[in-house]
């Protein structure tokens, strides 16, 4: 009886958490359906209003927002894709080869953890600037394809994997380029995927620096074409940015929830067979 | 006598200070099964290691069929091996996983597929090779990771501790066929284990190592017969060889040799009955009954002398005289050597 | 430890290792480096003219109240915001780790705000805050009868700018929480029941012990999330405002650099920001170094 | 024969077009968002039609602070546009900055024509030491618009709008009792405190407003300031006035207005053209008039708000022509007509207002002409001219930072006192920079 009680509260309070978490996206999704007067009109409107496709043609086409996420969705790929094969050789080095420094190596990587790109904004800009990168997708990728993130979960991974399977490979005659690839890469998938949603939400979510680097329009990522859309000297239609706002989480959101089981997989390796 | 295959001299292993094998020197006939016997930590595995390549040696030289191989990598050796953990990759299903390495190779598409399916018809994997190695059973496990190691057509092939993952009774019949594998394939094999039947079963010749180095390289029978040292001695046998101090037969009117300090006889040799030697008078303390044998711990004056036979009628309590013949006592000097 | 056998190709490794070694110095190492040195410069318009002033822009930020008010916000920005969303996470975590039908939809729909960009975050938010014709003045006023002016009131503002980050932040912290409690062993919590604590007592006494270290890695990546990610939801929702009430560190380093084009000062902002997150990471390397007896 | 000659052509055809490819392109960044961004690139449609060896390609660079930073951090990077929209306070620092070139050195002095073509107030305002450095463009003030259907509702005269602070607090009486919910709003932004310091006649900074020397010192801390503030926090405090909460926030005021919460807005004259059609959408007549001013002193006018174009250094000959030619074809008279005609934001040319007046636009369109007027009627003198200050954005920073401090509570002799030293030493630290 006791747990019966327990139980239900339990979905009553998960049942509250989840309205409320979900509230603000709902809202926003309501009222990008509306017109102007619909929005301001008072009191509000709760229901789905008369300029849905209109708000999301506008948004897609009149704000560009289209081209932005088709520009923010290369970037993402590139960077996701560039890190993962990066840390991924790095932590491969770390782990299955037999250097000198190996120590001094991981903590020299380990130690950028305490340098995001927004500690050292003014001196990264003066250095993209003078590559000559501030119209290009250079700008956006190449400073953040290296990553400690990346090398120290493919790391620990690595060191999870039974010693024997490097001897086995070793025995079967595999170099260590074909051991990375064949043997290492295939056996990381859930690294692999994790590392897929935390590098592809990030570079979704970028800010300042596409804010500070970028200077063409036609080369934006998509949360700043969602900062133009609020800050001209017009009057602001909120149907048409909330129907921005719901364009520019879709994307991230979509690749989060087809990857996130294996988000935790792959962070939590400890708990792994 | 037919050529060695695997020569190792003066090897020499160490880890920072930790010296791990010292002076290792001995010839693996070609077509033989030897098994390198050891406790854990007496550093057999990395002997194995340094014959496979996966390890170097700090002192000393490696020959594989006559050629110094001391500094080759493993895939350079022409060997193959089976792991204790089997490191099947699990990302791969069977198929891929024993012809991995004929792929690294590039052997022809055909002829990896004739191979694969004489290999796996002999083990009676074949209905097995589209599974994924957390689909398959330990048994099914170590066959796939013997046909890897096989399908290479390596005469060399080097088992760490491969059965000990697996229970009791498909170890046995493992252990039949292995051996049996061995012989119709001509397989230069090296096993090593720290299971003294598996030794004694399946070997041509034993290497016992203790410590690093090795305490007496024979047949089977050799060993167990004659034991260089009383370490040997005490290694092998369930129950191991009795060693108690000379003393206790002293008064036996036997001629002992000089500078014997200890004597050992083996448990099945000790009888209740008269024999050329009395050993001693004592109390049976414990009892094991096996069936077809019983083994009773006997404690004579301070000393604890195990027996097996085939009397199973003494019981706990009971008082008794040990006896046994001159031949099948083992004299050892102060260091342990038998004399 | 158990034993690798190595490759010694030392050119491969090279290969392999080069191209992170070389982004990291170049993009990341550099940087840090030359906003050391230039936040002992006085540069206008990002160097379209400089000049050496030592310590200068230092003694400034440490005198002047407009930057000792900057430093208080970002405390009060990311204390506030650590703990509570810690807090929330912790506490959803818990609820959906109990055994109930349609678990992983409730999961679900309880992290997903992990995805969610800052920035549409802090344009929603915008919305509704909005004092006249924000949704929740408008239930405000219908439930109680008040309105609240939401970001003209400094503390109210600051409380916006905090929720919008908690409801980004909640996510990730739910997914870890929630690893980290089935990674508890269920036999521990058996074990404690069998000696007849309460399900407070086993959560206080046992449970959250066990979830100090994953507490520990959570407070390091939020608070440097608070640290930097405010950024969208200040530039979005209040500029700063009112009267720089919810001006933290990162928005006054952007604002310097990039509007006010005092390179200078938003270098040395930097470099302070900079030490705070070393100091931080210290802490946590040490801490979790006494705590490690709590893994398995 | 035939195919020769067919050869030939398609060479010449391939050739010119060729020819035709090898156009001069220009970049252009303006801070008109939404419906007024579509305006320009209309405009610049008509342009790059009607000049086929030139393609402007025009972009909509976020706020005028967000502009003028991105023109700046683009110079910085080596790749400006050529033609910025900088906004009217940004002049001092988009001297300073050393990226632009004076208009005027683009136009042949027989062409100065062109240039004194722009009515006197605006021409008074971005002539700096006797130099037009950029082509004024939008030029706006503020005015006050109101609800005339509340007005009338609320018993106050429908065609008489209030016009000093005093009418305007009479007024919210009314209105409030009417049942309106707020009196009055406007943006919380500096360039409403500007004007109305103009409006009295005062000086925001010293050496004549920064016009004679670079200004050194602000006056935050004046009587002028002191009157304006203590009306806008006792409006505020007895519930007449309301904004969004967040600073320069002209959309929430519009909201404000156009959702009929709030009976009379101060912004723009550059919005009149939304606001009427708003006013349609929602069922109110709209009304403007003059901006109010304070009880007891003379109306001095406005300073012009708004902006004006720039051109970048450092690009080839042929490019700058090409920029020259499209800012005086985008500032002809008859774009200006258009533009005005479009958005609400003056005609800056005389010609321009010749032909509105011509077609008797005003009498049609009531609602344009207060903000004309009251141009018009400004008198001529440094207060009007408005200051010139190097770190004006930072200033209005300060400024609505103490609007905000007094609103919440704060004593506004104390706030005033401690934001002019605040400004003062940010201009100090400024004009070292700069030297």
């Amino acid at each position: 009886m006791r747990s019966n009680i327990l139980k239900i509260s339990v979905y009553i309070l998960l049942t509250i958490s989840v309205f409320i978490i979900a509230m603000p996206v709902i809202t926003a999704f309501i009222f990008s359906t509306q017109t102007p007067a619909e929005i301001f009109s008072y009191p509000p409107k709760f229901t789905i209003g008369k300029a849905l496709i209109e708000n999301y043609k506008t948004a897609w086409n009149m704000y560009h927002l289209g081209r932005y996420i088709l520009n923010t969705f290369f970037i993402a790929v590139a960077v996701t894709v560039g890190k993962i094969a990066i840390s991924f050789l790095a932590a491969t080095v770390l782990v299955c080869f037999d250097i000198p420094l190996k120590r001094f190596l991981f903590i020299f990587i380990l130690l950028t953890l305490m340098m995001p790109t927004e500690i050292m904004i003014v001196a990264l800009f003066d250095l993209v600037t003078k590559f000559g990168w501030s119209n290009s997708y250079f700008a956006l990728i190449v400073p953040f394809l290296a990553s400690a993130t990346g090398t120290f979960l493919f790391r620990q991974h690595f060191l999870q994997i039974s010693p024997a399977i490097v001897d086995a490979a070793k025995i079967e005659g595999a170099g260590p380029i074909q051991f990375a690839m064949k043997i290492l890469f295939p056996m990381s998938t859930n690294v692999i995927a994790a590392l897929t949603v935390i590098e592809f939400v990030y570079v979704w979510n970028q800010y300042l620096w596409p804010l500070v680097i970028i200077r063409e329009n036609s080369k934006q990522m998509i949360q700043i074409g969602l900062r133009m859309m609020i800050t001209g000297q017009d009057a602001t239609n909120w149907g048409i940015v909330m129907a921005g706002a719901v364009i520019s989480l879709l994307p991230a959101l979509a690749v989060f929830l087809f990857l996130q089981r294996y988000l935790t997989k792959g962070l939590f390796l400890g708990s792994e067979k | 006598m037919a050529e060695a295959m695997i020569t190792l001299k003066n090897v020499n292993k160490s880890f920072g200070k930790n010296k791990v094998l010292e002076k290792i020197n001995f010839s693996i006939r070609k077509g033989t099964f030897t098994v390198i016997l050891g406790a854990s930590g007496s550093g057999k595995t990395t002997l194995l290691r340094l014959i496979a390549g996966l390890d170097f040696p700090t002192g000393g030289k490696i020959f594989i069929n006559g050629k110094d191989v001391t500094q080759e990598e493993a895939s350079k050796r022409n060997i193959s091996m089976v792991f204790q953990s089997y490191a099947l990759f699990p990302h791969m299903n069977v198929r891929e996983n024993i012809v991995f390495g004929l792929k690294i190779r590039k052997v022809k598409k055909e002829e990896i597929e004739k191979k694969l399916s004489t290999v796996t018809k002999m083990l009676k994997i074949d209905n097995l090779l589209g599974r994924k190695p957390s689909e398959l059973s330990g048994g099914q496990r170590q066959r796939v990771a013997l046909a890897r190691a096989i399908i290479s057509e390596r005469l060399i092939c080097l088992m760490d501790e491969p059965l000990s993952n697996l229970d009791a009774k498909l170890r046995s019949s493992m252990r039949k066929e292995l051996k049996s594998l061995q012989e119709k394939l001509n397989l230069t094999v090296i096993y090593v284990t720290h299971d003294q039947i598996e030794a004694m079963s399946m070997a041509d010749e034993i290497i016992l190592i203790n410590n690093g180095k090795i305490e007496q390289h024979a047949d089977p029978k050799t060993i167990y017969e004659n034991p260089k040292t009383i370490y040997v001695a005490e290694f092998i046998g369930t129950p191991p060889m009795n060693i108690f101090n000379i003393n206790l037969i002293k008064n036996s009117n036997i001629k002992l040799p000089e500078n014997a300090e200890k004597a050992g006889v083996r448990p099945e040799s000790i009888s209740f009955e008269r024999r050329e030697i009395k050993i001693g008078d004592g109390e049976i303390v414990f009892c094991e009954y096996h069936g077809s044998e019983t083994i009773y711990s006997v404690k004579v004056n301070e000393t604890l002398i195990n027996v097996k036979s085939i009397e199973g009628k003494h019981t706990i309590g009971e008082k008794i005289s040990l006896y046994c013949n001159r031949e099948q006592l083992l004299f050892f000097n102060r260091e342990g050597r038998k004399l | 430890m158990e034993r690798h056998s190595l490759y010694k190709s030392k050119l491969t490794a090279l290969m392999f290792i080069l191209p992170t070694l070389v982004i990291l110095i170049i993009f990341l190492y550099y940087p840090t480096f030359q906003t050391f040195k230039m936040s002992l410069y006085r540069v206008a318009f990002l160097g379209l003219s400089k000049q050496f002033v030592g310590l200068e822009n230092y003694r400034y930020i440490f005198s002047s109240p407009e930057y000792r008010k900057i430093f208080l916000n970002t405390a009060i920005f990311v204390v506030l915001s650590v703990v509570i969303s810690l807090v929330i996470g912790l506490f959803l975590a818990v609820l959906a780790n109990q055994k109930i039908k349609g678990k992983t939809v409730f999961r679900l729909l309880l992290i997903w705000p992990y995805a969610l960009p800052p920035a549409v975050a802090g344009v929603i938010f915008l919305f509704l805050f909005n004092e006249q014709s924000g949704m929740v003045n408008y239930i405000l006023k219908h439930v109680a009868n008040i309105a609240l002016p939401w970001l003209s009131k400094s503390y109210l503002a600051m409380g916006v700018v905090i929720t919008a980050f908690v409801w980004k932040m909640v996510g990730y912290n739910v997914v870890f929480y929630l690893a980290a409690l089935q990674n508890i062993p269920k036999d521990i919590i058996e074990a404690a029941k069998v000696e007849g604590a309460s399900i407070f007592q086993t959560f206080f006494k046992v449970t959250l012990p066990m979830l100090s270290p994953i507490t520990l890695f959570l407070v390091v990546t939020n608070t440097i999330a608070a640290f930097f990610e405010s950024f969208t939801f200040i530039d979005l929702i209040t500029k700063g405002g009112p009267a720089d009430s919810t001006t933290v560190i990162i928005y006054s380093i952007y604002r310097d650099g990039f509007e006010y084009f005092k390179t200078g000062l938003a270098a040395a902002e930097s470099v302070i920001l900079f030490i705070c997150v070393v100091i931080l990471t210290l802490i946590q390397l040490r801490v979790s170094r006494r705590m490690v007896h709590y893994e398995k | 024969m035939k195919k020769i000659l067919m050869a030939l052509m398609a060479v010449l055809t391939a050739f010119s077009s060729a020819l035709a490819q090898e156009k001069i392109h220009i970049t252009f960044w303006h801070a008109m968002g939404g419906s007024r961004a579509a305006f320009i690139d209309r405009m610049v449609q008509d342009f790059n039609y009607t000049h086929p060896n030139i393609e402007v390609k025009a972009q909509y660079k976020g706020s005028y602070r967000d502009t003028l930073n991105s023109a700046i951090l683009a110079y910085k990077q080596g790749n400006a546009p050529h033609i910025v929209q900088i906004f009217e306070v940004g002049s001092q620092l988009a001297l300073d900055s050393g990226i632009f070139m004076p208009f005027q050195n683009l136009v042949k002095p027989g062409n100065y024509a062109l240039l004194n073509d722009f009515i006197k107030p605006v021409a008074n305002y971005y002539r700096i030491k006797g130099n037009f450095n950029s082509v004024p463009f939008n030029s706006s003030n503020p005015i006050l618009y109101y609800n005339k259907s509340l007005f009338k509702k609320a018993g106050l005269d429908p065609e008489n709008p209030p016009k000093t602070f005093d009418e305007i607090v009479d007024a919210c009486v009314k209105l409030k009792k009417a049942g309106v919910r707020y009196c009055i709003t406007w943006p919380l932004h500096s360039w409403f405190v500007e004007q109305w310091i103009a409006e009295q006649g005062a000086l925001l900074a010293n050496n004549e407003n920064g016009r004679k020397a670079r200004a050194t010192n602000i006056y935050i801390n004046s009587k002028p300031m002191y009157r304006i503030m203590k009306w806008w926090k006792d409006l505020y405090d007895k519930g007449y006035y309301a904004y969004s909460g967040k600073p320069e926030d002209w959309d929430g005021a519009n909201n404000l207005f156009v959702s009929q919460q709030a009976a009379m807005l101060i912004t723009s004259t550059s919005d009149v053209t939304i606001l009427e059609n708003a006013a349609y959408e929602h069922g109110f007549k709209l009304g403007t008039g003059f901006l109010p001013v304070p009880d007891g002193i003379k109306r001095n006018g406005v300073v012009v708000g708004g902006a004006s174009l720039w051109v970048t250094k450092g690009h080839p000959k042929k490019e700058l022509e090409a920029a020259k030619e499209f800012l005086l074809w985008f500032t002809n008279t008859e774009n200006e007509v258009r533009w005005h005609k479009g958005t609400g934001y003056f005609p800056v040319r005389e010609s321009a207002v010749k032909v509105l007046k011509f077609e008797r636009w005003f009498d049609k369109h009531p609602a344009y002409r207060a903000a004309f007027d009251q141009l018009l009627q400004t008198i001529p003198n440094r207060a009007t001219q408005g200051a010139l200050i190097g770190n004006f954005p930072e200033i209005r920073t300060i400024i609505e930072n103490a609007v905000q401090e007094i609103l919440a509570g704060k004593p506004i002799k104390a706030v005033l006192k401690e934001a002019d030293r605040k400004a003062d030493q940010a201009l100090k630290r400024y004009n070292m920079s700069v030297r």
